[in-house]
């Protein structure tokens, strides 16, 4: 795996009549941990929106492996995953199912690899049950499980641990460790630190406009 | 292909002081042609022989009628272009043709049922242009209907802005239903290619009024376009010195 | 890499999965469809040539308004639940995802109605030698629906209260399809020739096919900003 | 004059229409230039209350 | 503590905000009816005698249609946003709550459909002289509509796609007041006496005022276990 | 204010198919604060909506000042704020008329009480905008406000701080601390312990079935 490269250089962002963002930049390599943090409305899911593309800079532009995310955006999307608030999961489908369709629409999986992700989430208690009746941590669990499933090099996550217990916590900092240790980015945002290791951390503290 | 120009024309403070520059050079010919055509019309012209003086609100029916359609197709191109090249100047002026236009559409829709009581001895008749022309105001008010349902301005324009395109398939439906179906509502006769088929006395105040309404359309636009473009601006620094001053 | 069909299969197969899930919902555009066309005949007249008279457009604007019913579902729940938004970071063609979408759409709702169409023609007098007639042209017609849906479905996606929206932005762009499917049907109950009718139909249907998939995909983006 | 008041028997449905006519021009005049004015005086309150960009 | 009253007032003033804020969406009901009622005289004729006698036909099945598209929102957005739980934990007596909002939502939506139905009727090639007698059956026919739309709206309430749902539930109970409005508007376009369709829609109305609310709180606090 | 009191005996509650609480009991009086907790899937959620009557026993009752709660369900709820989840509040009104129309329908209240809670929970910054464009922690925070402008004895919060910020997390802990002190009674189910005073906080540890 080559060596990736995401940077943001003054990246101006408005959401409807607000400048939320006023220049942030960023550089983040492979094996980087790019820690968000900021008091709440800072503008930490603006700028991971940003990052990934759903939300249009007004000026500055967001680089992957020094192209303009937006040149190619599929390029740059095939090699991505993102996790919002909200975890996107089917009510009516299974944790399992839910995985094969969205996954299977980004590269072909089979059954276990999907069972081996779940059960690395904690998920494989309730993998087979209607989504519709899981707790909110259990969900988030799964919604973990699909962007470890995606076998992607950029991770960014927004509030990952959002209803997780103490045990769930240190998963998130598990996954995100290993997934730097393969040469991936994560960028996440939160208000307590994850648990993940120390080196190649950096941080980008937003701030109240 | 030198594209600085249009860039230059785009940019919305240069566009902010030409449309204010150019507004009176449209709204006072406008005003005079306007009167003009309408002394002709309701007076100089020779009353029909079929229809009597009747004919006479033909004068302000079809100049209406026209800039209903003229103010969606332009409505339609603005926005392909602010979709296209991102410009926020052209999205300014699609969101300001549609009001006009939906008011001129709704002035040929009672025009022409004030019209129709006398020939066709009803308000309303479903025929296929009157149908076409009660679908445009639908159109209109489902684009305003979108734009307003839409807070953040920049999702607004480009949200109304796919609809207006999808929606300008309607324009020559409206403009040619007439010729493919029979209805009974006038075929073109001013508009058509070759000879015009009513008298230059009755065609001349027409053709000015044409003119008029096209002009008076202009003026409107540039107007409601500057409101457009400072709404769209708010937070750019020539906006606070040309507010200021 | 999985390939684009495949692509396209799963998420055609997830939406038939979730739709046989709740089984009911299956029949919701189906029973609507019945409802409204058993209504006419209540609050009109049961007299059988009257019946027959008003077919076409009772069956016509029957079905547009079951398939409208449906088509507000068809991205809403992805909407909401983020689906369609891993869809547009998914790295695929977001044209071709919500193009499978509309399939899926057309055959859990399309489909069954021009099915059910003779049944409720039936219902409207019409003779048993105008069924073929009746069900082909409500095949062709709702595939034009679908995707003229498709576009005002991604464009009130992020409006509360879309659904009544999308009947405004949709059944004015609807109005040919209606006027030439009735013409249709008007024909096949005379025992006419369909041709002229149908061929306007597939037009739509082909028009929407190459630029509805398009449309609705910018105005999926522009929702999700 | 009162000839062409009557317009020929016509007068109710030419009068109205005209009237109806200008009174939307008239009414799109006014509209026209309220938004104007209202997107002005809007800048005018911001640049009052956050200052200059 | 305040009265029942302000509280009532409070919950309709809540909603008239809501919906004036949205200023379009006030409209969508009567584009709605407008839209639908237009599609008939394109997919039908536009002959005037044929078009008066479908006259009563079309315009109820519009209004009913357009009635329910609305119905669909009254507790929707309220359920899902929890409003619905609010009210439920609210120590306050939940029917006279959502009683409160069916009045609210019969203010928004039956109320300007009555108003509207005369020029809609005249597009049906309806004599002015009927307007009235039209304008107040539709104005009581929407009334026991809306008590009747509102115990369904309760009863779909935890599921999804219930829009669908919905109408299915509601059309089937709501035909007899789509006979008894059709017939009177029948009578009112002949210019024959309305009194004996309208008492019956009256009793309907009386019936739904006194039951709707009850129902429809017991079918929410079940939506919410 | 007399003294209130709020017990659940052996309560056995079922989701679905499955018996999620087994023979659950507790007792909070005035100036108590319960704190529920366990992992994901524990079952703190179907506790707390029990609680409140919203879900109902199989067996056991919960009491409220000795009389069962369905009982007099009215009297009840008149004297209980739940917070759930998500945040109850209406996208197209702002936080302000969110709060006067909520609360207008429990008692009367002034538009400086309101605005006195918004600025407590530091929610005043955005007061007057349409909710749909606030930030998660943001929306979290005008709920809150609602809790408060209650004014009733008993709160029932389900995870209060997810979304919060640092400051936000204190927030909560100051806002429990002052309910306790007058005489009330708070329900919590966390992860994370809420920042409170030490004492009168009894724990419910809830284990997965
Ligand atoms: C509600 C009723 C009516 C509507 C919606 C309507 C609509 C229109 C429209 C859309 C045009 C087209 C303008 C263009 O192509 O540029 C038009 C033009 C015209 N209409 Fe009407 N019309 C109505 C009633 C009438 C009646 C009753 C008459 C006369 C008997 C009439 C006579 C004309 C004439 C003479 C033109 C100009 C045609 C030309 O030279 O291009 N209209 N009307
Ligand atoms: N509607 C339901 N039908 C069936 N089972 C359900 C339902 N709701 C919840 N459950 C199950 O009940 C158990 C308890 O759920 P609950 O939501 O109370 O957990 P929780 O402790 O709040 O978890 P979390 O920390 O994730 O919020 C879980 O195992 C869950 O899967
Ligand atoms: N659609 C929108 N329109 C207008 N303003 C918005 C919109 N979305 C967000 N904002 C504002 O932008 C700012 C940043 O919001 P954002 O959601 O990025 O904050 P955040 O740092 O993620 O906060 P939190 O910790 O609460 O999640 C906030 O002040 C918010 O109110
Ligand atoms: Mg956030
Ligand atoms: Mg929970």
């Amino acid at each position: 795996m080559s060596a990736h490269r995401l940077s943001g250089d003054s990246l101006h962002v408005f959401r409807g009549e607000r400048h939320v963002l006023r220049g942030v930049s960023f550089v983040a390599e492979g094996g980087d941990y790019l820690e968000v943090t900021g008091s709440n409305g800072a503008g930490k899911t603006s700028l991971l929106r940003t990052i990934v593309g759903l939300v249009h800079a007004e000026s500055g532009r967001v680089r992957w492996n020094g192209l303009d995310i937006h040149a190619d955006a599929g390029a740059f999307h095939a090699q991505l995953a993102y996790l919002g608030h909200e975890s996107p999961l089917k009510a009516d489908l299974t944790p399992r199912e839910n995985l094969h369709f969205a996954i299977g629409i980004r590269r072909r999986v089979g059954g276990d690899e999907i069972a081996r992700a779940l059960a690395e989430t904690g998920a494989n208690g309730f993998a087979d049950r209607p989504v519709r009746t899981l707790s909110a941590g259990q969900r988030r669990r799964v919604a973990l499980a699909g962007v470890v499933l995606a076998a992607v090099p950029l991770w960014v996550l927004d509030e990952p641990a959002t209803h997780l217990d103490a045990e769930g916590h240190a998963l998130v900092g598990r996954l995100v460790d290993r997934q730097r240790a393969e040469g991936g980015i994560v960028i996440a945002a939160v208000h307590a630190p994850l648990p993940v290791a120390g080196a190649g951390t950096r941080r980008i503290g937003l701030t109240l406009q | 292909m030198d594209w600085t120009w249009f860039h230059r024309f785009g940019s919305p403070p240069h566009l902010y002081g030409l449309a204010g520059r150019l507004t009176p050079w449209f709204a006072w010919p406008s005003a005079f042609l306007i009167a003009a055509g309408l002394y002709g019309g309701l007076v100089l012209a020779p009353a029909d022989y079929q229809q009597g003086d009747g004919f006479r609100v033909i004068y302000v029916h079809a100049p209406s009628a026209w800039l209903s359609l003229m103010a969606y197709t332009w409505m339609a191109v603005a926005a392909a272009i602010g979709l296209v090249w991102r410009m926020k100047a052209a999205h300014a002026a699609a969101a300001s043709c549609a009001p006009l236009g939906a008011w001129f559409t709704v002035a040929a829709l009672c025009t022409g049922m004030l019209w129709g009581k006398p020939m066709w001895g009803t308000y309303w008749v479903w025929d296929p242009r009157l149908t076409s022309e009660l679908v445009l105001l639908f159109l209109y008010l489902g684009y305003m209907g979108l734009r307003s349902a839409i807070e953040d301005p920049q999702r607004a324009d480009r949200a109304s802005a796919v609809l207006a395109i999808v929606g300008v398939i309607n324009v020559p439906i409206v403009r040619y239903s007439v010729e493919w179906w029979n209805s009974i509502h006038q075929a073109p006769s001013v508009m058509k290619f070759g000879k015009p088929s009513i008298s230059w006395p009755m065609l001349t105040p027409l053709l000015i009024m044409f003119v008029g309404f096209t002009l008076l359309f202009v003026a409107l636009l540039l107007v409601r376009l500057r409101g457009e473009i400072l709404r769209r601006e708010r937070h750019a620094r020539w906006v606070a010195e040309v507010v200021a001053g | 890499m999985s390939s684009a069909v495949s692509c396209a299969r799963l998420v055609i197969g997830r939406d038939l999965r979730l739709a046989f899930r709740n089984r009911t919902q299956l029949l919701h555009p189906l029973l609507f469809f019945a409802i409204v066309t058993t209504l006419f005949p209540l609050a009109l007249t049961p007299e059988p040539s009257q019946l027959r008279d008003v077919a076409p457009a009772v069956l016509w604007v029957g079905a547009l308004l079951a398939s409208l019913l449906a088509i507000e579902f068809l991205f809403r729940e992805d909407a909401q639940d983020g689906t369609l938004e891993q869809y547009a970071l998914s790295g695929r063609s977001l044209t071709w995802l919500l193009f499978a979408k509309t399939v899926s759409h057309w055959l859990l709702s399309g489909l069954p109605l021009a099915l059910m169409s003779p049944i409720v023609a039936y219902g409207l007098a019409v003779s048993p030698a105008a069924m073929p007639g009746i069900a082909a042209s409500v095949a062709l017609g709702t595939i034009a629906l679908s995707l003229l849906g498709a576009i005002s479905a991604a464009l009130t996606l992020g409006i509360r209260r879309g659904g009544a929206l999308l009947s405004l932005l949709t059944l004015p762009l609807a109005v040919p399809l209606l006027i030439f499917g009735a013409q249709a049907t008007a024909r096949a109950i005379e025992g006419a020739s369909l041709v002229a009718p149908m061929y306007f139909l597939a037009a739509c249907a082909v028009l929407g096919l190459t630029l509805a998939p398009l449309a609705a995909a910018a105005a999926v983006r522009i929702s999700l900003e | 004059m009162s000839d062409f008041l009557s317009m020929g028997g016509y007068a109710s449905s030419v009068w109205p229409s005209v009237a109806l006519t200008f009174g939307i021009i008239a009414w799109n005049i006014v509209a026209a230039r309220r938004s104007f004015a209202a997107a002005r005086a809007e800048a005018r309150r911001r640049l009052a209350v956050e200052g200059s960009p």
